[in-house]
């Protein structure tokens, strides 16, 4: 049986023969799925940085007198009760007032009258800066100022409120142009797939009538469309990684790099990406057939 | 005419056939035709009489409107569309408009329909050679097809029709485009296959073809058959295309 | 043979022309053929004699390897791309292939080439029944072409190009898919649009359409001319198409 | 002459004998007009909405004595003399100490023993929160250092870097994304302009044979495109318009609305987009049709 053979040596002359098509397609594929995933990376790296911004985050909780360490036990362990924080610090009066001292400077001079006590001790939550912890943060803060002994909880509200709405819109956002690019992007793909078959309709209507079978005539376009879904998508991730190290490379000096930590997809991701787009370009190209096939 | 006679025997049985295209014009019209295996026919009649019309129900192209096309036995409306594959491999058909892909070479064109049935590399190649060389276009064996001349296509398109070695083959006004010397060669060609047993039915308006020759000869004249000798032939005798019959020259 | 006089008498004249296809196929080889207003010339030869090479040449599809073509006394090879339109605006061609636009009427198919010269739609309306009456194609005005049987294309192509009433008429094998009957009808027109003044140059095959004319014929065989009556034509005697030839019978 | 009458025919013909094709070509022009200036409208309003997060942003410039009426004018005219600024306010000793009462709530009874002069007065500067003003934060301090009188200048220094460098990383996000997806659709048009007219290659080949003129052949194809251009544009823009609505009523109920303000395009930016889209998609269809000139 020369079936392989035959396939094969049809979808090589398809490619040959086309290849300026498939080469625009090729590009199609590749410049969508680099779109695609450049804004899957700004998703998963803005909104990270965004959430670095809000590390001064913290709720205060002014305490009436200096817990002792199994007091401070009970405290950490109500606060974790709660929700999931980052980081829980206990200041001593003398914490605050050495702090108050620092923060006067030259000036500190006129405290040396005050009882070094005179601040009152206080706890400072680091909550988790998930969305989820800031949707809670109000509730965090009403459920502190329920624990025994605690005088007052502050936290920048107007700040974090801003904050959080902030990037709530920057995930909508982010969503938003997500779906719209995967519109596109699958329209975009369907439709060159499409207008690059309709291009071959004489020879699949003339197959047909030779009598060959649908797997002669639909295997090589899946075939084909595999191989564009694979190659493009290759490339449009190359292509993303090159751009991904240039922007390193050039933000290499600023202060940019220490403070937010850029990724790159994991291997995993890569995959996924590929494995669908080979998949998406395959099954696209051998639908598209389907119409030839009743003739 | 008992089933166990007539399947080996009878290759294309037409049953009271009609063909309407939407709107309503009437292309074929109540058309009964038995063509015996390793039979050749000719099929004449006006430009519209219907000719393409018949040969495209032959090969499932269009179904008719009314009435039963047998192709070797079966009834091409009841067939899985497997069946159909399988049944159009072994019809080849030179189209009346040639259908040849303009960008492949004349052996890439010709080798396609041995292809869909999975022939060896080697046989397609010798095929295809000895095929060119009866033709006369041993030469064009590497030109694309859409550089050929018009003449030239249409030889290419009978090759591709006999190729695969079909037990019917279908020829749509095959000289069309061909001088009187070409034409020659072509005629030779079908009767060779003819030989090797397979019935041929040609649509021609080219006197010169049928002139002189013993086959059946059924005229359409705007859908209808207007001349037919469907009764002489006896369907029983096998594989014996020698009948004399003469041709009556179509109105000038 | 001065200027002044051959300018209103010859139509075509090619001198010296050859024509090779890209790699070194030489389907033109030093051809010289005068064509004097007014005349009809029959272009005969065998399949990839280089007939339609040699009408492609006449409304510059393509350009000659060597030789020089002249049309209405302008050298082709000198004319301006807008000339150029000018000049195929008053040629009309009957293309082997057709060319037919399949997905607009026949009316359409034929409109379009009196558009191209910004005819009035009445004009365009009125001349298009005309022709498909002539040819037998009444029924079929609003047909898409590509429902047609292939002999209805090929008149409709005919149609199309003696619609802009043109002075000169290349025909590629105009009734390569005609009967006998229906080619009477593309040669009474043919003689009709002759006896306006076209010059017409008919490519084929065909025997019978020139057995019994008094028209010269030329015939090719592999890019060579083999028989011309050329010197016989008196190039001065202007628009009279009355010369007595016997063609002979090509090879059979 | 029945000129205009023929070419408006042959458009109208040219439209309704490809409609499917001509519809899959909106779509595409409308759908990269849609992404395009969704693009342009999230540049403007996020860098807007990231750029208030920094309202804090403050510099605070402890004074050694409380400046005079005339003094202040002169801070005030010296300050504005290095940057523009947002708004200067004068915190005086008394201020100060008030401040920081309140912030002691139910304590503050011991500051009763402190003068209320204790606090040195100071000068609070909010700059300008524009780019380049950030990136000038440093300088600033530094400037206003070198004042006379002024004991220290103190900024959330390490805030102020990562915040500027998140703003300065979304706009190379954004403009990314910006020149990507230009790249993207002006591919994409040009690749289904050019299939379409692929197309119709016969019908080009046949007219050039039948002398048709070059105006005859490319107005239509002309005409063609900018319709195109202009439908699809125009519905993109429109659809946009319907999503930011959209978007605006969901968040209603939200503080989002409150804190950011967001905007639509100003109409001659519309316009702009617009004429564009259709000079574009005209001389693409237009300059895609050369190639069958030369018959
Ligand atoms: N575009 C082309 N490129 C290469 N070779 C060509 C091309 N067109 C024609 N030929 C070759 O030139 C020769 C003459 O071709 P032409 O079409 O003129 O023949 P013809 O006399 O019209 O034949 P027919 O009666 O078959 O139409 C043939 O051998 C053909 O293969
Ligand atoms: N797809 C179609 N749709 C509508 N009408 C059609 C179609 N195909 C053919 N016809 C019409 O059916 C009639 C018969 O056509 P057919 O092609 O069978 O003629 P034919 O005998 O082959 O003629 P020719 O010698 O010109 O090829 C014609 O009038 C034709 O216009
Ligand atoms: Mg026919
Ligand atoms: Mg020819």
């Amino acid at each position: 049986m020369y079936f392989l053979f035959t396939i094969i040596k049809q979808t090589t002359r398809n490619f040959l023969l086309t290849w300026s098509s498939q080469i625009f397609t090729l590009l199609t594929v590749g410049l969508s799925v680099l779109i695609f995933s450049f804004f899957y990376l700004v998703y998963t790296n803005v909104i990270d940085g965004a959430q670095q911004l809000g590390d001064d985050l913290r709720l205060t909780v002014y305490l009436d007198e200096q817990p002792g360490k199994e007091l401070q036990e009970e405290y950490r362990y109500k606060i974790k009760k709660f929700d999931r924080v980052d980081k829980i610090v206990f200041v001593s009066s003398k914490v605050a007032y050495d702090r108050f001292a620092e923060q006067l400077g030259d000036d500190k001079d006129i405290l040396n009258d005050m009882p070094q006590d005179f601040l009152p001790p206080a706890i400072e939550v680091y909550p988790i800066k998930t969305l989820d912890t800031l949707v809670r943060i109000k509730q965090f803060s009403d459920y502190l100022q329920t624990l025994p002994g605690v005088l007052k909880v502050q936290y920048g509200r107007e700040w974090v409120e801003r904050f959080y709405s902030f990037i709530q819109l920057l995930r909508i956002i982010v969503i938003l142009s997500g779906s719209l690019l995967i519109l596109t992007t699958t329209f975009t793909v369907a439709h060159t797939i499409r207008l690059t078959i309709l291009g071959r309709k004489k020879e699949l209507e003339l197959l047909r009538l030779l009598g060959a079978s649908s797997t002669y005539i639909r295997l090589p376009f899946f075939l084909e469309g595999a191989l564009q879904g694979l190659l493009g998508s290759a490339s449009g991730i190359g292509a993303l990684y090159l751009l991904y190290n240039w922007m390193k490379l050039r933000l290499a000096g600023t202060t940019m790099v220490n403070l937010f930590s850029f990724s790159f997809f994991e291997p995993p991701i890569i995959l996924a990406i590929i494995i669908l787009s080979t998949v998406l370009c395959a099954s696209g190209s051998f639908s598209s057939t389907r119409k030839f096939l009743h003739i | 005419m008992q089933q166990r006679i007539k399947k080996p025997k009878v290759m294309i049985d037409l049953i009271k056939v009609s063909k309407m295209y939407p709107p309503k014009v009437e292309a074929l019209a109540d058309i009964s035709i038995t063509v015996n295996k390793g039979e050749i026919l000719f099929l004449t009649g006006m430009s519209g009489a219907g000719k393409t019309s018949l040969l495209r129900l032959l090969c499932r192209r269009e179904k008719p409107t009314k009435g039963f096309v047998e192709v070797a036995g079966e009834d091409l409306s009841k067939l899985s569309s497997r069946k159909i594959q399988k049944m159009r491999q072994n019809i080849g058909i030179a189209h009346q408009d040639f259908k040849l892909l303009p960008n492949r070479t004349v052996a890439q064109n010709i080798a396609i329909s041995m292809e869909v049935s999975y022939k060896t590399p080697v046989h397609i190649r010798r095929r295809t050679k000895k095929l060119l060389s009866q033709l006369g276009l041993s030469n064009k064996i590497n030109t694309l097809a859409g550089e050929l001349s018009r003449g030239e296509q249409q030889r290419v398109t009978i090759a591709r029709a006999v190729a695969n070695e079909p037990e019917l083959i279908l020829a749509d006004e095959p000289t069309g485009n061909l001088d009187s010397e070409t034409t020659g060669l072509v005629m030779d060609l079908f009767n060779e296959c003819n030989q090797k047993g397979a019935t041929i039915v040609i649509a021609t308006h080219d006197e010169s073809i049928y002139k002189n020759t013993s086959h059946r000869i059924i005229e359409l004249s705007q859908g209808y058959m207007v001349k037919s000798d469907d009764a002489v032939w006896p369907i029983l005798s096998g594989i014996d295309p020698s009948q004399e019959e003469h041709p009556e020259s179509i109105g000038h």
